[in-house]
């Protein structure tokens, strides 16, 4: 598996950001962002909570605007050009959560709407796709049930496969997992090793270290809406620098 | 029955309108006065010896007989015409005529309209649940002629529709007419057309089926007509009782016979009626006479000794 | 909660009649009915007594007999000469006619002032709110009459635009702002109008069929055709060339200053115009609470999740928010509706003759038909608001979100 | 395992960035400015026309209301004041304020009286309205009904005394019974305060009749915005019980009961108010016994609760509903029989799930009350309607007097609408 | 612990139940269920979803009304008697999987409520009495917070505090542990075995094997509303007899 997380990453740059600032009216959430992500590889992002972490995935999606620095994605720079922040917004897909599945439409639905408006993809056509990633996560029975009718971990599914069919080349994911039952937390994180091992550029916010420590080529270690430290997994987790890192890790490893 | 009720209260109530002035209207004080008011006043001094034991219930001309009939006041004085449906089907007893009336028609000077059949197309204001919006009906159907009319309930509501201009021409009894006009600002401004369109005759109603509560306002009405005939004023009253010589005005005084027993009430009934607001004269002169604002000419609502329609039974 | 064994041949005693689950239930319902049928032959009785005693009976053969009296705004062939039952009719369809347009005006103002309060612009927001607050917190009957007394007072009469220097004069020369209501003109059909009429409705047929042709297009190649342009094209183009082609079949009646009136042309009366703004401006007060509250339902993380998969704002609205938001926001709104249509009763206070106000008002007055006429007026109350509460319960089953 | 990446990232920060200032000094007014206002191109010019709008209104009621008159005593006297210029005739608030607030047949001397009773109405209302007073003054809630009858109505003191202690008394039975069995309880109890009733009612006609009392007045006499208010309060306590019942009612699993509930709920919603008080006018009369006077004022008061008993139901049931199964069944688990399940477990989460939508229904039963109008009750709007406008002195002064009405609605229901919001916050984050 | 087990059964019959039948309208849920308790005896109750368990023991309190046949508890025969249903109810506690407490009541008053209402019980010994199951079940120091301040743990604790303060002698348990977090459930565990030393009769519906096999005296295993099989837990667990038990087993064994 170590073989695995090494092999596919390649020099491409998939996002660079460079000294990244936002504030919330006077809040600094973030404060100079540097971070550089090549494509293939998997990063984890961890720290205590108000410290940034969605704050900063949600800016490399423009969820959230940036006031200061430089965002690309892609070869693409995030600017308040509507065009550019379309064009990232198809290439990166989210995972939230709260999974936010459309209540209204069929899992199906769900699915193809994006790849139908957005990409122009005919029905047929986004059908097939939709199928084709609900059956890489499993659960291509459900296609035509509404997401009430599934259980958490199945929603968390289905809105992977949901970013999915819009086929980006890069997944952030905000704490997948954080909602679900113990039980269902496996099922998705076996879908999300499995797309790992694909080599699909991801950028996870997690607290889920056995997972960092399988699939993560890089742990990200956030306080204070900066980046404090970050380190291949192994060294992150046996060696921590920072005295803040070691003072989490203590915390929530122990627990 | 009505008397007991009355006598048990201690008070009358009494239906009039939501304010006419003239004939019933709260002054200043919040006392009530007027044409209308005076004969409750009467009944409350016949009856209960105080011509303030009257409460003044106000009423429009859709509320009046749902008041009536339910029991809510013992006797409504409140210009309403007396019409055979009215007195029978409606189950109410109309118990004189205390204003013989008419409908008429009231303009604006400006609107340059002589006569009500040149009200082609016009815009009427009329009270609703009333003769006059069925006379209405009847008149420009008659003189086939179009109109709209503007159904308010009451007479300030017409009144307000009128000078806003919100209609034509106001339309209620002659009498409400030159009553309502009296309040204008510029009453000149405004005339009231020469067609009389409807026969209206106003009197106060009870409740069908207590005969002798009807007794005792019929005779208490006849009382202040008949003073005015006899002569018998609230100033010369005292005088006339003690020294009269016509043996009606005694039984009228108490002084001889027991009228008063025959209908349940004591001797005096008849004089402490005409002493609360004096005879029918004195009341029609103090309320809406030619001296008041209202001025209105006695014409048809004189004594038929001078040649008008009031004419009292005989106290016997 | 009741609990049977195998019946136990126990023989049977009063006591169970109160402590047995198979006899109480029996037991509380007869003593129900009982009480029930106690209060109406007490009512009852009472009512036969009165209405003995004041020599009545009751009889509805008063709506046969003729009305009498004139009726101002008579959709139905009407005069004074008509039975109760037409002036009944007649008072039906304004009140109808009033409500359906209070309806519909009350959704649009509601629609834009609960859009506006989440509006990010403070000025506007506040604006909405004060809106909002006010209409709220003061009773329907006063705004009636103040809307009203703003009709009557504060327009000027028609005869301000009589003589040689008239006070007011008509916007256009074809509308009237006259304190007796509002004068438009008036659609005259010509020859051949009906041509132009079907070409109106088929283009807005036409609209429809051309919009699911393009989603049909996109679903199947995925090419999105443009649609608020053509569609509007559609809308106008078609019936404007046919209007001329055939020679501009329907001319305009304009109003004009006849006698006392203004004749010709559409007469909206001010009773109509102020009850039905009244009805409308305090109700859009409601609905606008109830599309904010349906919009605000939607969680962020709705449109957020919609943004995060590519789709521009006005999708996000049309595909993800409103559908989500309506299902929030029509029960309500329906209810909304039928809070218009009995409010819509108050016509009375401004002489607009809807089924209060003739067969609850006039014909009750002048017949003193006061228990028959009520009842009647209850019963169409009842079967309006009964048949719109059967038509939300079968739209709430409809759109039910599926649960697990 | 040649790890080009991993060497190059590996990262420390050493010292931690402070926090600064965000960028463009704009973080004040010219910044809200921006964000509120002109954020983009439609938003500015909706902001214009809004602003604009706001200028129209104040340009049309600024002066007018700041060259009122206060102090003439007729709209004649005003507009000689005014001389030409335009401003409100405000005079006739002062001059009919009296009969604006409580009706043109209330005795003036004894206007003390419902103003003492409607200050009181507040110290008795704190302790329902908010729970952290102390739960003493709820004695004073439960004396306050007899004390405010007997402030408004007057006459002798007997008859709110024989009621309160036929009340008393009524729930002493009850309560000493209450234990063993609810139905028994409860009827005893009304049987006792009936019977106390009676015997009381005899004794005043027999002995007390005139004895310490205050002036009697009657209800017809009762008018203005005090009547907005009598009949709001009256009503809505009246229609509490009521809504409860048929709230449980239609939850009842008897089909009898459940029907009777659904059939008069839904009447009730069916029709307009304004059929309900024509049927308060002109039918109830006939369902009362021949002579038994019950007037106008009771009559609609009768209506009204109706109509709101059958609203508050429906809310009830919504609370009853929103309650999870398991409260129903962990009751009947421990024994309790259906009375005191619902009473003690049942009732008093619904009715605070309730509180928010009562309240709505409160304000918008206190706003319907203006309707009485329609009847011809001199309530505020009747008064200006009826007495006010059709005076000689103060025809045409609309605007004043319909803003005067308005405003005191306006006051009573948003202070409540506020009310209620602060409360549904606090029952949200109550953590019990 | 074996000892324990077997010392306290009597040979009186706490809860008998003959050919017992309920139908939830045609569906048949169960079906000539024949059981007998002995007092002090401890049962567990296991089954799949659906199997019936919770319908069964909400039987036995008359929660639910069964068709046909004969339930008897402590010489009293469940009929449609109210006074029967009372008397039963007031013998028998009950534990609910959510617990049920009364949220609008602080814990004390959720305790003493039945007692001063159905025992009719004077509130002071109410109090004393509630304020001794509550130091049985380890937290006195609550008896004033409201249930919503107490963790799920303490809330079940509670929850049996309030059933044994109608002082029952039989108690019925409903899953109570599977609404916990796994720390919580011990706590409960140890209530309940504290309970079953001292000789409480207790019917307990729970998946927790440890439990059954430190506690009960007979484990009856439910499918498709009948009893399938009963035994002692030793021979429960390690030879089951039918093949659905066995499969059963395997599936909880192995999760
Ligand atoms: N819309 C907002 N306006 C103002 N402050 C915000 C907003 N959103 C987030 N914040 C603040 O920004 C900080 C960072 O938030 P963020 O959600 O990125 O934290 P996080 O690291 O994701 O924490 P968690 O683990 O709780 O999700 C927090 O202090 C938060 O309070
Ligand atoms: N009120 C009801 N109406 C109809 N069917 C019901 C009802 N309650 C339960 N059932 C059905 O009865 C069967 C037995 O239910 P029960 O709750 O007793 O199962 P269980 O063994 O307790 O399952 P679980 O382990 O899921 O709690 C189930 O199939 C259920 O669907
Ligand atoms: N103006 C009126 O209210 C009276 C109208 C007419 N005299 C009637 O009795 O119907
Ligand atoms: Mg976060
Ligand atoms: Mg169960």
């Amino acid at each position: 598996m170590a073989e695995a997380k090494q092999m596919q990453v390649s020099d491409e740059v998939a996002i660079s950001i460079q000294k990244m600032n936002k504030w919330y009216g006077t809040f600094h959430v973030l404060r100079d962002i540097d971070l550089t992500v090549h494509r293939g590889e998997r990063i984890v992002i961890c720290g205590p909570s108000g410290s940034g972490k969605s704050t900063l995935i949600r800016c490399i999606n423009a969820l959230e605007e940036h006031q200061k620095g430089r965002i690309e994605v892609d070869g693409t720079v995030l600017s308040s050009d509507l065009k550019n922040i379309d064009k990232i917004r198809s290439e990166v897909g989210m995972c939230f959560q709260h999974f936010n599945l459309f209540p209204h439409l069929t899992i199906l639905e769900n699915c193809t709407l994006a790849p139908i408006w957005v990409r122009k993809t005919p029905k047929k056509e986004a059908e097939e796709i939709a199928m084709h990633f609900l059956e890489k996560v499993k659960i291509p029975d459900q296609a035509l049930k509404y997401p009430g009718q599934l259980s958490g971990g199945q929603q968390q599914r289905v809105a992977i496969a949901r970013s999915l069919c819009m086929r980006p080349r890069i997944m952030l994911f905000d704490e997948p997992t954080s909602a679900l039952d113990p039980e269902m937390i496996k099922e998705v994180l076996d879908t999300m090793i499995e797309l790992a091992e694909e080599g699909m550029t991801m950028i996870c916010v997690t607290h889920e270290m056995g997972f960092a420590r399988q699939v993560a080529n890089r742990v990200i270690f956030m306080d204070e809406g900066q980046i404090v430290e970050q380190n291949e997994p192994e060294a992150f987790f046996n060696h921590p620098q920072s005295p803040r890192t070691q003072l989490f890790l203590s915390q929530i490893l122990g627990h | 029955a009505t008397l007991d009720d009355v006598k048990a209260r201690g008070k009358l109530n009494c239906g009039v309108t939501t304010g006419l002035a003239g004939f019933a209207a709260p002054n200043a004080n919040g006392e009530w006065e007027g044409f209308d008011v005076a004969v409750c006043r009467a009944v409350a001094a016949a009856v209960l010896s105080d011509k303030n034991a009257v409460e003044f219930i106000p009423t429009t001309g859709k509320t009046r007989f749902t008041a009536l009939a339910s029991g809510e006041i013992d006797l409504l004085a409140r210009n309403t015409t007396w019409t055979f449906s009215r007195d029978t089907d409606l189950k109410f007893d109309f118990i004189g005529v205390n204003y013989y009336d008419g409908q008429g028609f009231m303009v604006p000077k400006a609107l340059g309209v002589s006569s009500a059949k040149d009200l082609d197309g016009a815009t009427v204001c009329v009270q609703t649940g009333t003769t006059t919006e069925l006379n209405l009906a009847d008149f420009f159907r008659a003189n086939n002629i179009s109109y709209e009319p503007v159904p308010i309930e009451t007479n300030a509501e017409g009144q307000q529709q009128y000078l806003a201009g919100a209609c034509d021409t106001y339309t209620t009894d002659a009498s409400g007419l030159a009553a309502t006009r009296a309040t204008f600002e510029t009453p000149g401004d405004h005339i009231l057309l020469p067609e009389i369109i409807s026969k209206e005759p106003l009197g106060p109603l009870v409740r069908h089926g207590d005969n002798d509560w009807g007794d005792i306002v019929r005779w208490t009405l006849n009382a202040l007509v008949a003073a005015e005939e006899l002569g018998i004023t609230s100033a010369n009253i005292e005088e006339m009782t003690a020294n009269t010589t016509n043996p009606e005005v005694a039984r009228m005084m108490g002084t001889e016979g027991d009228l008063g027993k025959m209908i349940g009430l004591d001797a005096e009934w008849s004089k402490r009626a005409i002493m609360a607001e004096g005879n029918y004269g004195e009341i029609f002169a103090k309320n809406i006479g030619e001296e008041t604002p209202i001025g209105l000419a006695r014409g048809l609502n004189a004594q038929w000794t001078d040649g008008g329609l009031l004419y009292a039974p005989p106290f016997r | 909660m009741t609990t049977l064994t195998d019946p136990d041949k126990e023989s049977f005693r009063l006591s169970m009649l109160l402590y047995d689950t198979r006899y109480r239930s029996i037991t509380m319902q007869v003593i129900a009915l009982g009480l029930l049928v106690a209060a109406f032959w007490f009512l009852g009785s009472n009512l036969a007594a009165n209405l003995r005693a004041a020599g009545l009976n009751i009889s509805y053969s008063f709506l046969g007999a003729p009305a009498g009296y004139d009726i101002n705004q008579t959709l139905i062939p009407y005069t004074s000469r008509s039975s109760n039952l037409q002036a009944a009719w007649v008072g039906i369809i304004n009140t109808l006619l009033v409500a359906f347009l209070a309806c519909i005006t009350a959704t649009i103002f509601g629609v834009i002032a609960g859009v506006l309060r989440l509006s990010n612009n403070w000025l506007v927001r506040k604006l909405m709110a004060v809106y909002v607050e006010i209409f709220r917190n003061i009773p329907v009957l006063i705004w009636i009459l103040i809307i009203y007394t703003i009709m009557t007072v504060s327009t000027p009469a028609p005869n301000a635009f009589r003589g040689e220097t008239p006070t007011s004069t008509m916007f256009l020369d074809a509308f009237a702002f006259t304190n007796r209501g509002v004068y438009i003109p008036a659609p005259v059909w010509g020859p051949g109008s009906m041509v132009v009429v079907a070409t109106f409705v088929l283009s807005i047929i036409g609209v429809f069929a051309y919009r699911r042709y393009a989603t049909k297009l996109l679903f199947d190649t995925g090419r999105l055709l443009p649609t608020f342009w053509p569609s509007v094209a559609i809308f106008f183009l078609p019936s404007i060339l046919v209007f001329f082609v055939m020679g501009s079949p329907i001319g305009l009646e304009y109003p004009a200053l006849k006698g006392f009136n203004f004749q010709g042309g559409i007469q909206i009366g001010a009773p109509l115009i102020a009850l039905w703004f009244a009805l409308s401006i305090y109700t859009g007060a409601f609905i606008a609470e109830n599309v904010r509250a349906g919009i605000q339902a939607v969680s962020r993380g709705q449109s957020e999740a919609a943004a995060a998969l590519g789709l521009r704002p006005g999708r996000i609205m049309n595909l993800v928010v409103l559908p989500q938001a309506l299902r929030v926001i029509i029960p309500p709104l329906i209810s909304q509706y039928l809070n218009i249509t009995k409010n819509s009763s108050l016509a009375i206070l401004v002489g607009y003759a809807d089924i209060t106000a003739t067969l609850g008002g006039i014909t009750l007055n002048q017949t003193g038909r006061a228990i028959e006429c009520v009842t009647l007026l209850m019963i169409f109350y009842l079967i309006i608001s009964l048949t719109i509460s059967f038509g939300m319960n079968i739209y709430n089953n409809s759109t039910k979100l599926k649960e697990r | 395992m040649s790890d080009t990446h991993a060497e190059s990232v590996a990262f420390v920060r050493e010292t931690a960035l402070p926090p600064t200032a965000p960028p463009m000094a704009a973080s004040g007014p010219v910044l809200w400015a921006r964000t509120n206002l002109f954020a983009t191109w439609p938003n500015a010019i909706l902001s214009i026309a809004a602003a604009y709008v706001i200028y129209l209104i104040l340009a049309a009621t600024l002066p007018w209301m700041l060259n009122g008159v206060w102090t003439a005593d007729s709209l004649r006297g005003c507009r000689e004041v005014l001389d030409g210029t335009s401003g409100a005739c405000f005079s006739v608030l002062t001059e009919r304020w009296n009969q604006l607030l409580f009706g043109f047949n209330y005795p003036s001397e004894l206007y003390w009286r419902p103003t003492l009773a409607f200050v009181l109405l507040f110290v008795a209302a704190a302790p329902v309205l908010f729970f952290d007073l102390p739960r003493k003054l709820l004695i004073f809630t439960g004396l306050y009904p007899f004390l405010a009858y007997w402030l408004i109505w007057g006459g002798t003191i007997f008859i709110p005394l024989v009621a309160l202690i036929g009340v008393i008394v009524g729930y002493a039975v009850y309560d000493r019974l209450v234990k063993r069995n609810f139905a028994l309880g409860f009827f005893s109890g009304i049987a006792a305060a009936a019977v106390v009733w009676w015997i009381g009612g005899a004794l005043i006609e027999q002995f007390a009749f005139g004895a310490p009392m205050m002036e009697e007045i009657a209800s017809r006499n009762l008018g203005g915005f005090m009547l907005n208010m009598m009949l709001g309060v009256t009503c809505v306590s009246l229609s509490l019980p009521i809504g409860v019942a048929l709230a449980l009612g239609r939850q009842s699993s008897l089909p009898v009961v459940k029907m009777i509930c659904v059939v008069f709920i839904e009447f009730i919603r069916g029709v307009p108010l304004i059929t309900l008080l024509f049927v308060a006018n002109v039918m109830l009369a006939y369902f009362f016994p021949p002579g038994s006077g019950v007037d106008l004022f009771l009559r609609v008061v009768i209506m009204i609760t109706m109509f709101s008993a059958a609203y508050i139901a429906e809310v009830i049931r919504g609370g009853l509903a929103a309650l999870p199964k398991g409260q129903y069944e962990a009751a009947d688990s421990l024994g309790l029989d259906y009375a005191q399940s619902m009473r003690l477990i049942i009732l008093p989460q619904a009715l605070k799930i309730s509180i928010p939508g009562i309240v709505n229904i409160a304000v918008g039963l206190f706003k319907d009350t203006t309707l009485v109008s329609v009847i011809s009750l001199f309530d505020i709007v009747g008064m200006i309607r009826g007495p006010i406008l059709a005076s000689t002195d103060w025809a045409g002064v609309y605007w004043e007097l319909f803003m005067f009405a308005g405003g005191m609605f306006f006051i009573v229901c948003y202070g409540i609408s506020q009310y209620s919001q602060w409360l549904e916050r606090r029952l949200a984050t109550d953590h019990r």
